[in-house]
């Protein structure tokens, strides 16, 4: 099996910097207010590079990479 | 929702300013390169114990010998010209 | 023999029930373990405190997680503006609660209980507190309370988590949710209060309760917390509570996380937390408001949508600057008329809001102006320009 | 011959420096502002200080090693890692050799932000603003020529830019368009003991 990756954004982190926004707009695009929305899913190859730069560069480390996971279940 | 034309328009002023950032690191570079040399060699005319006036580095420098090098180090000329015109420092 | 209710034996009102007569009446605590967690997966009872999670599957999660060192937090926060039924029992059943909790310590193998009270409900502070002291030296020795700000997260369970761990009460970002990394980050079971109070029960009987908490409010002539048995007709319950006061309009059910229901429509709805869930819709923590045919719906939405906008604890963004629009948009339409370009961004930022938090608040509030924009469709399409009334 | 081309190295890589330093802090300050503008994207900022601090440490460690070489000073290695160990100028120096451990522990920890985390790291970063003045100092003091008129413009410009960039964060406040509100809700729900 391969390695999927996905980007996960900690959404108390975040501060809508945009700059992963701005660095990879193939699958994040910023709301109303300029916070990050971002595309579901596992990334496919020829954007990793570009991901993994939006991950170092986010200056309040807000997003991450993380390996594609199964729904969890969720609670209150 | 987005159409692909902005998203497009993202990517390519994305890639327009990934380039900037090349352009401007390697400027960057090149210019602290040059910059060691040109303030090196300003320092070569202004510093204690270069002792030429001549516009020949070559000839400044080996005119000046470890020796007279090392003494302006250890007895530091204090010096308030700044014609840019240096002086022998201790000899 | 029909199965026993929480609030069954002496007036609740007349306050906390002792220990000695809680055991004389119900009998000793039972012991917990891996069949009563088989148990309370059979008998299919959900949470209480409003996202109606199954209990069974919870506290399998949790002594899966767990490595000896489980934690319980028992949640009576009860930050629900309407919702009363959580306080009603803590003041007059305290040790159907306890039994719930040690059941769930014993079961999971914990070696910390919480019990995390809204710091307002003063009477139910005093009654846990004064129930704790009736009990045991080793579960004494177990059990503490904190006092839960009075504010809406402060219910949310990562919030109770960190609350406990921190003296913070505001949420953290999941997952892992608690039952991985709670407390301390030992696997913790987080559990309303009335959610245990059926775990009292059923671990006595066997078999699955039969009755839930609600709390009706607004126009009703005698409004407060009742114990319905599961599958009573929604109109039967309001009856219970002294009938609608006035013409009814429509009926909020499950508080301001819930969905809006015509009254025509909702005096049919089984108060069942599954049979509900058939219908799309939830019980949520039980609160079933009537809303007089004299109010203004718009208005009504808008003061519950700033009320909500203002509760967000103002860490992620799109929740709060998304609420906040939100409320802002519901509040001009209220104030100025309807404005087809308001209406149109109701839904747009509605969607921009939606799963974008750490904790449900954005969602939760969302999914109940999504509730009222179909229900109070027409009104919010042709609402008139007036000032807000008083809410 | 070759001692004093490394002596020229040394005060022209030292200078260089410095104003690579600036900059790099100058950018810093930019980008918590949030900076940007059509054609000048926000991760510009960000990538032209990462680029350039690293480039700093390159011109530091040719000022440095090119003055520990250079037979002419008789600094030594133990003067570049131990302040104020130097016989020459020991207390300028000595700031030289602090600015450059500051620094490193900056950059090194930039590096593996996501190993430390970014509470760690924030307080780290905030040592450049004792890093850059004693760079400054080091350059003042030190220099043999520091008050030749060029390097001393060269450093009056690094120093006006680095203050007004300074002025300009401290004026405009925090940037996070959460921070007052979030701190106020925070404040509401604090149980903490003692307080």
């Amino acid at each position: 099996m391969t390695k999927k990756l996905e980007l996960i954004v900690d959404r108390i982190k975040c501060d809508g910097r945009g700059l992963c926004a701005e660095i990879l707009p193939e699958r994040i695009r910023l709301d109303s207010w300029g916070y990050p929305i971002v595309t579901p899913g596992p990334l496919p190859e020829h954007l990793m590079d570009l991901a993994e730069r939006a991950v170092d560069d986010c200056p309040v480390l807000a997003i991450t990479l993380r390996r594609a996971a199964v729904q969890r279940p969720t609670t209150k | 929702m987005e159409s692909k034309d902005t998203i497009h328009d993202r990517v390519r002023a994305r890639d327009a300013a990934m380039r900037l950032l090349n352009r401007l690191t390697a400027g960057a570079a090149f210019s602290a390169v040059v910059g060691v040399g040109l303030l090196g060699a300003i320092g070569a005319y202004t510093v204690p114990g270069t002792a030429s006036t001549s516009t020949s580095t070559a000839s400044s420098s080996s005119s000046t010998g470890s020796s007279s090098g090392l003494q302006t180090s250890t007895t530091p000329v204090h010096r308030s010209s700044s014609s840019g015109v240096a002086v022998s420092g201790g000899s | 023999m029909s199965a026993p209710r929480l609030l069954d034996g002496p007036n609740p009102s007349i306050g906390p029930e002792r220990l000695a007569a809680h055991v004389r009446r119900l009998g000793p605590l039972p012991k917990g373990g891996h069949g009563l967690i088989d148990l309370l997966g059979h008998t299919g009872l959900t949470g209480r405190g409003g996202a109606g999670f199954p209990v069974g599957l919870k506290w399998k999660a949790v002594a899966a997680a767990s490595h000896g060192g489980a934690v319980v937090i028992v949640n009576g926060a009860e930050g629900e503006p309407h919702s009363k039924k959580d306080r009603h029992l803590m003041t007059s059943r305290p040790h159907l609660i306890l039994d719930g909790a040690m059941l769930a310590a014993a079961s999971l193998r914990a070696k910390q209980v919480v019990i995390s009270v809204g710091e307002d409900h003063h009477a139910a502070l005093r009654s846990m507190t004064e129930a704790i002291n009736e009990r045991s030296d080793h579960e004494r020795r177990l059990i503490r309370i904190v006092a839960a700000p009075a504010r809406y997260v402060a219910g949310d369970s990562s919030a109770t988590v960190h609350l406990v761990d921190a003296g913070i009460a505001t949420p953290t970002t999941t997952p892992p949710p608690p039952h991985e990394r709670g407390v301390g980050g030992a696997a913790t079971l987080v559990q309303n209060v009335e959610t245990l109070a059926h775990v009292a029960l059923i671990a006595r009987t066997g078999t699955a309760t039969e009755t839930v908490l609600v709390t009706v409010a607004g126009a009703v002539r005698a409004p407060g917390v009742l114990e319905v048995n599961l599958g009573t007709p929604l109109g039967e319950a309001v009856q219970l509570a002294g009938g609608p006061s006035e013409a009814a309009r429509a009926v909020m059910l499950g508080g301001y996380f819930g969905r809006w229901i015509e009254a025509a429509e909702a005096w049919s709805l089984p108060i069942d937390p599954h049979g509900l869930r058939e219908r799309g819709l939830s019980l949520g923590c039980g609160v079933i408001g009537i809303l007089p045919a004299r109010q203004c719906p718009v208005c009504e939405v808008a003061g519950i949508m700033r009320y909500l906008a203002r509760e967000s604890s103002a860490q992620c963004g799109p929740c709060f600057f998304g609420l906040r629009a939100l409320a802002d948009a519901c509040t001009r339409i209220a104030e100025r008329g309807t404005d087809p370009g308001d209406l149109q961004r109701l839904q747009r930022w509605s969607g921009e809001v939606q799963g974008r938090g750490a904790c449900k608040h954005p969602d939760g509030a969302v999914m109940f102006l999504q509730s009222a924009l179909k229900t109070f469709g027409d009104d919010f399409a042709h609402h008139p320009a007036h000032l807000r009334r008083s809410a | 011959m070759n001692n004093t081309i490394l002596w020229y190295a040394t005060r022209g890589a030292g200078a260089v420096s410095l104003v690579l330093l600036s900059a790099v802090v100058v950018l810093g300050i930019l980008s918590v502002l949030r900076v940007q503008s059509t054609g000048w994207p926000r991760f510009l900022t960000v990538g032209l200080h990462r680029n350039l601090a690293l480039m700093t440490l390159v011109f530091l460690a040719l000022h440095i090693v090119t003055a520990v070489v250079d037979p002419f000073t008789h600094l030594g290695w133990l003067a570049a890692v131990v302040p104020f160990s130097s016989y020459y100028r020991t207390f300028w120096l000595g700031l030289g050799t602090i600015a450059f451990e500051l620094l490193l522990a900056v950059v090194l920890t930039s590096l593996v932000r996501g190993l430390i985390g970014q509470v760690a790291w924030r307080l780290v970063h905030w040592l450049t603003y004792a890093c850059w003045p004693f760079a400054v100092l080091h350059g003042a003091g030190t220099g043999t020529d520091a008050w030749s008129a060029w390097l001393f413009t060269l450093q009056a410009i690094c120093v006006v830019a680095v203050l007004a960039a300074i002025a300009y964060r401290l004026m405009a406040g925090s940037r996070d368009p959460l921070a007052r509100e979030r701190s106020s809700f925070l404040a509401d729900v604090d149980r903490r003991e003692g307080r």
